[in-house]
């Protein structure tokens, strides 16, 4: 189901009156002309899923926080925020799996730079 | 006047490495901010840039102390996408290395959660022991002891070696009745249910709203697990029946994850009797290249630890998106929720019931 | 407890100095001191290796066997490294109540094991109040344990500390009326008195409650499992031990065992008969009884699993005690028969 | 100075009783720098005269008992919970003493990968230990970033951070083959094998 970035709230609220009440997952996936975030919910009791796409600008990623509809949706969004650089608008974000990262970007967006691999350096003391 | 207590990253009972901020008033908790991400290698980005049979390695690790559910699940993503068929002899031998999975699994934590409520390492030792028989049987069939490889798309790696059926029949008989022992020890032990009955209590509505999986859910009442309601492999031909338990507390899952060991223990009994005989070798590692473009792929998989989702959007050679749901990660961030209230000494209880892998939390 | 105490000791003192044979007495007691600390250091040696060795039993393993013949050399190699280890003190602690609580401890104990009657005419004087004065001491213990947490500058010292406190809270009162009652059925709070009056029936027998609830309270004055809060490792790390350094922990594993030497002794001299047995000597007896005793706090520690401070609590103050006056009561109509 | 020129003296000047105490103390400081021990610590005394009476104690001592710090990062970490258990038994040889704290353990067995916010946890911990205090780099991961050597937050290798004395390859390596490094970490304390 592909909705509007406005209506995001709305449809999730839609939805948990349903039943679907569980949320699985929050996934981004980055399209490069597009962002795509991926909302899975499921109705425990009649073992249905459903899922909601929104798709953003890479330029404008600003996204409403769907924390009041889903309490489990808090560490979702503060991965999506550090993984696809995705602004979360109505919350206070504290880095998550990446709270000392001082690096350049978002780590899963395809313009992601790595750095130099290979930078091993053996010590001589090596016995085994 | 709240003092705050820092604990970890390095610390005996955070199973790895997990850095707690423990706001205590008192001996009584008020609230727990977890800090995580201190093992976090991006898979899922390591993932994007390499190709399908080199990531199965990759996958084992998210899951160290049930390597094969994460084995099995990538690679069931990577059939979808093919499109194969999964042999009918490797859909049974599947099952029955995956339960054997588990029951290792739920053996380790059984010991871990032991010597979380402070005993002097004597079940953790002994688990270690039972555990070992059951590596030692996945080390006939796979050849390794902790990362097996042994999924290939189609099948499994090789077919069950000669004499696995009367060893494993014979190491399920020892493990049940070890398993039955431990529960009478611990069950009998009036310190051990004070310390769980009625601590970290999560509710039905709240285990649903805050998306605990696993053996946590179940624990809270809530009946759903993978195998039954999304059943794969052989197991609704084997009568799989999920476990479930209504009062929340650290007790009930301890006890879910009792009932689950036996259960997986008489399906593995069960699926020795009902295997059917054929083929089952998967596609060797140099075959495996879907050829759809941008076919997106969906797989639910129920590990040890809760329920793992994949949602993957194949390429040609290597996945376009990888995004893994790990179980761990979500039931770690009820952790603020069900130890609000309890005691310091608690804390490590129901850390020790929610059975965390910290490589499954950080990804 | 402390006013009492320290006027008991100002009271022995005085008696002992005001005696004719003071010179005398110096020089056995020096002898007698000598001897003690051999038999001390022996045992505590010894026991830390039975313990090693007993909970790798229960846990189906050997435990060590590679250094020295059975691994008894182990614990030898063991203090000899931790002593040669550098020494430091956090930045965050006390450094002079840091230095002084461990070995203050370890002399406090060394002390108490000197004043217990080993045999029917050692120990220092016939002490009409050694009981206790015994028991006055050793309520210093966890006061230096307090001392130690606090000191280490640690959170989790700091932890352990505040626990150390609420357990005297929780234990020491149903103890000291279980010392009471003994006091009631031997006549006297004299040890020898106590252990020469147990020649027909042992106290366990007798009071069945009183040993039960003394037993309890000498497992927790023992940091012995399940009532091993203050230093629980799987919670507090190493609780009052955190920040103690190698050479000091040397002093803290010595401890461990010459505490463990102590607690059975003071349980085998009240409840056990002390050196009563026939043939060979009196000291051999009570050192049997004592390992007996000690043994059976190692399986303890190998299977049990770990109380918490709140139930602690509720344990000592809803269980204990009324267990404690039961026994006084029944005590007493002992004593009036 | 020699013991025969010693009594072949006549007269002993208090300038010769100044030289050997000299020589004394220079003698015994030596002796505890080679143990990393001040001479105003608690124990000084008794480490001097373990050190220059029978220095070997010592030696065998720190040779037989190698305590392991409690700290496991990764996936090794489980073999390294197998070195424990009752199969291995790593006690046989005194290992087994794992110490929650970094005070009182003598190495430190990095079992897993090292990401970069770990990093200064790792070292704050390998300065906790007291000297003389050991590395070991356990599986490949510790060795040289393993599998996650392109990762973007993972350093390659825990010998960037720390100087490790004995690597242990392997992915997971076996408990057994720690047992053996432990083995040639003892003879290296020994002084059987140099650096």
């Amino acid at each position: 189901m592909k909705i509007e970035r406005g209506k995001l709230i709305e449809t999730l609220k839609e939805l948990k009156g349903k039943g679907y009440k569980y949320l699985v997952k929050i996934a981004g996936v980055d399209n490069i002309n597009s962002i795509s975030v991926l909302y899975f919910v499921r109705d425990i009791d009649n073992n249905k899923e459903e899922v909601v796409e929104v798709e953003l600008d890479p330029n404008d990623t600003a996204l409403p926080s769907v924390e009041e509809v889903y309490k489990a949706a808090d560490w979702y969004e503060r991965t999506l925020y550090e993984m696809f650089g995705i602004e979360i608008k109505g919350r206070q974000i504290r880095r998550l799996l990446l709270e000392k990262w001082n690096g350049k970007g978002a780590p899963l967006r395809k313009n992601f730079e790595w750095g130099a691999p290979y930078e091993t350096k053996q010590s001589k003391k090596a016995v085994a | 006047m709240t003092t705050k207590i820092n604990i970890g990253p390095i610390h005996p009972s955070t199973h790895g490495v997990l850095r707690l901020v423990v706001e205590l008033d008192g001996d009584t908790i008020v609230g727990v901010e977890p800090h995580i991400g201190f093992l976090h290698r991006g898979v899922e980005k390591l993932a994007e840039n390499r190709m399908y049979m080199q990531n199965i390695g990759y996958m084992e690790k998210i899951d160290y102390v049930a390597p094969m559910a994460y084995d099995d699940a990538y690679v069931a993503a990577v059939e979808e996408a093919m499109g194969v068929e999964v042999k009918e002899r490797a859909k049974y031998i599947r099952t029955i290395l995956l339960e054997l999975q588990r029951i290792a699994s739920h053996l380790l934590w059984l010991g871990t959660m032991a010597n979380d409520l402070g005993q002097f390492y004597t079940l953790f030792m002994w688990t270690f022991r039972d555990r070992d028989k059951i590596l030692r049987l996945l080390q006939e069939h796979a050849g390794a002891r902790m990362f097996y490889l042994n999924m290939r798309p189609g099948g499994v790696v090789r077919d069950l070696p000669p004499d696995f059926e009367e060893n494993t029949l014979q190491v399920l008989d020892y493990i049940e009745k070890r398993i039955t022992e431990y529960e009478h020890y611990l069950e009998s032990n009036q310190v051990f249910i004070e310390r769980t009955k009625g601590i970290g209590v999560l509710s039905r509505e709240m285990a649903i709203e805050l998306g605990a999986t696993g053996p946590v859910l179940r624990g809270s009442g809530v009946n759903y697990d993978t195998r039954s309601n999304k059943p794969y492999y052989a197991y609704s031909e084997l009568g799989f029946r999920p476990q479930v338990m209504f009062a929340g507390d650290s007790f009930a899952r301890y006890k879910v994850r009792m009932l689950e060991m036996k259960e997986s223990i008489r399906m593995v009994r069960e699926a020795f009797k009902k295997i059917p005989e054929g083929d089952a070798v998967g596609m060797p590692v140099r075959l495996i290249m879907p050829q759809a473009k941008n076919k997106i792929v969906t797989v639910n998989r129920e590990t040890p630890r809760g329920e793992a989702f994949i949602y993957m959007i194949a390429d040609k050679e290597r996945p376009y998106r990888l995004s893994i749901r790990t179980p761990s990660f979500i039931n770690l961030s009820l952790i603020n929720e069900i130890a609000k209230g309890s005691r310091l000494a608690d804390l490590f209880a129901i850390l020790g019931s929610l059975d965390l892998v910290m490589a499954d939390v950080d990804l | 407890m402390l006013t009492f105490s320290i006027s008991a000791i100002a009271n022995w003192l005085v008696s002992l100095l005001s005696s004719a044979s003071v010179v005398k007495q110096a020089e056995g007691l020096a002898a007698y001191a000598i001897g003690v600390a051999i038999l001390i250091m022996a045992f505590a040696y010894f026991l830390g290796w039975l313990e090693r060795k007993i909970i790798a039993k229960v846990q189906a393993r050997h435990g060590p066997t590679v250094v020295g013949k059975y691994g008894l050399l182990q614990n030898l190699a063991d203090f000899m490294k931790l002593l040669a280890k550098s020494n430091f003190f956090p930045k965050s602690s006390d450094k002079l109540l840091f230095a002084v609580a461990l070995p203050a401890m370890l002399a406090l104990s060394i002390f108490l094991i000197l004043l217990l009657p080993l045999a029917p005419s050692t120990g220092i004087g016939n002490m009409t109040n050694g009981l206790l004065i015994v028991f006055a001491l050793f309520a210093f213990m966890p006061l230096l344990i307090f001392i130690n947490g606090i000191a280490s500058g640690n959170k989790f010292g700091e932890i352990s500390a505040q626990r150390s406190v609420i357990m005297i809270m929780s234990y020491e009162i149903p103890m000291l009326i279980v010392i009471a009652s003994i006091g009631m059925l031997a006549h006297s709070y004299d040890l020898v008195n106590i252990v020469e009056s147990q020649a027909h029936i042992w106290y366990i027998f007798l009071m069945p409650l009183g040993f039960f609830v003394f037993f309890v309270a000498m497992l927790a004055e023992l940091e012995r499992s399940p009532f091993d809060l203050r230093e629980a490792d799987s919670e507090l790390i190493a609780g009052w031990l955190t920040d103690v350094s190698a050479p000091y922990y040397t002093l803290a594993l010595f401890l461990d065992y010459t505490k463990m030497f102590l607690g059975s002794l003071i349980v085998v001299i009240l409840f056990f008969g002390g050196w009563s047995g026939y043939g060979l000597l009196p000291v051999f007896w009570l050192v049997v009884k004592a390992l007996i005793f000690a043994i059976f706090v190692m399986l303890l520690r190998a299977t049990a699993v770990r109380m918490k401070l709140d139930r602690l609590l509720r344990f000592g103050w809803l269980a204990l005690m009324p267990l404690a006056l039961i026994n006084l009561i029944v005590a007493y109509l002992l004593f009036v028969m | 100075m020699h013991r025969d020129d010693f009594l072949a003296q006549e007269e002993i000047s208090a300038k010769d009783f100044e030289d050997a105490e000299q020589e004394m103390t220079a003698l015994v400081e030596k002796s505890l720098q080679k143990y990393n021990l001040k001479p105003n610590m608690l124990f000084a005394k008794l480490s001097d005269i373990t050190a220059s009476a029978a220095k070997g104690i010592v030696n065998w001592s720190r040779k037989n008992s190698v305590w392991p710090s409690l700290f496991g990062l990764a996936c090794c970490a489980m073999e390294l919970m197998d070195f424990g258990s009752a199969r291995i038994d790593a006690e046989r040889r005194g290992y087994l003493l794992f110490r929650a704290t970094p005070r009182q353990s003598d190495v430190m067995i990095v079992a897993g990968w090292v990401t970069k916010s770990m990093v200064p946890e790792v070292k704050r911990m390998y300065e906790q230990m007291l000297k003389p205090r050991y590395v070991v780099a356990y599986g490949e991961c510790a060795v040289s970033g393993g599998p996650w050597f392109e990762s973007y937050n993972i350093i390659k290798g825990i010998d960037q951070v720390l100087p490790v004395d004995v690597y242990v390859a392997g992915c997971p390596p076996k408990p057994e083959n720690l047992f053996s490094a432990l083995m040639k970490l003892q003879k290296k304390i020994g002084g059987s094998i140099e650096d």
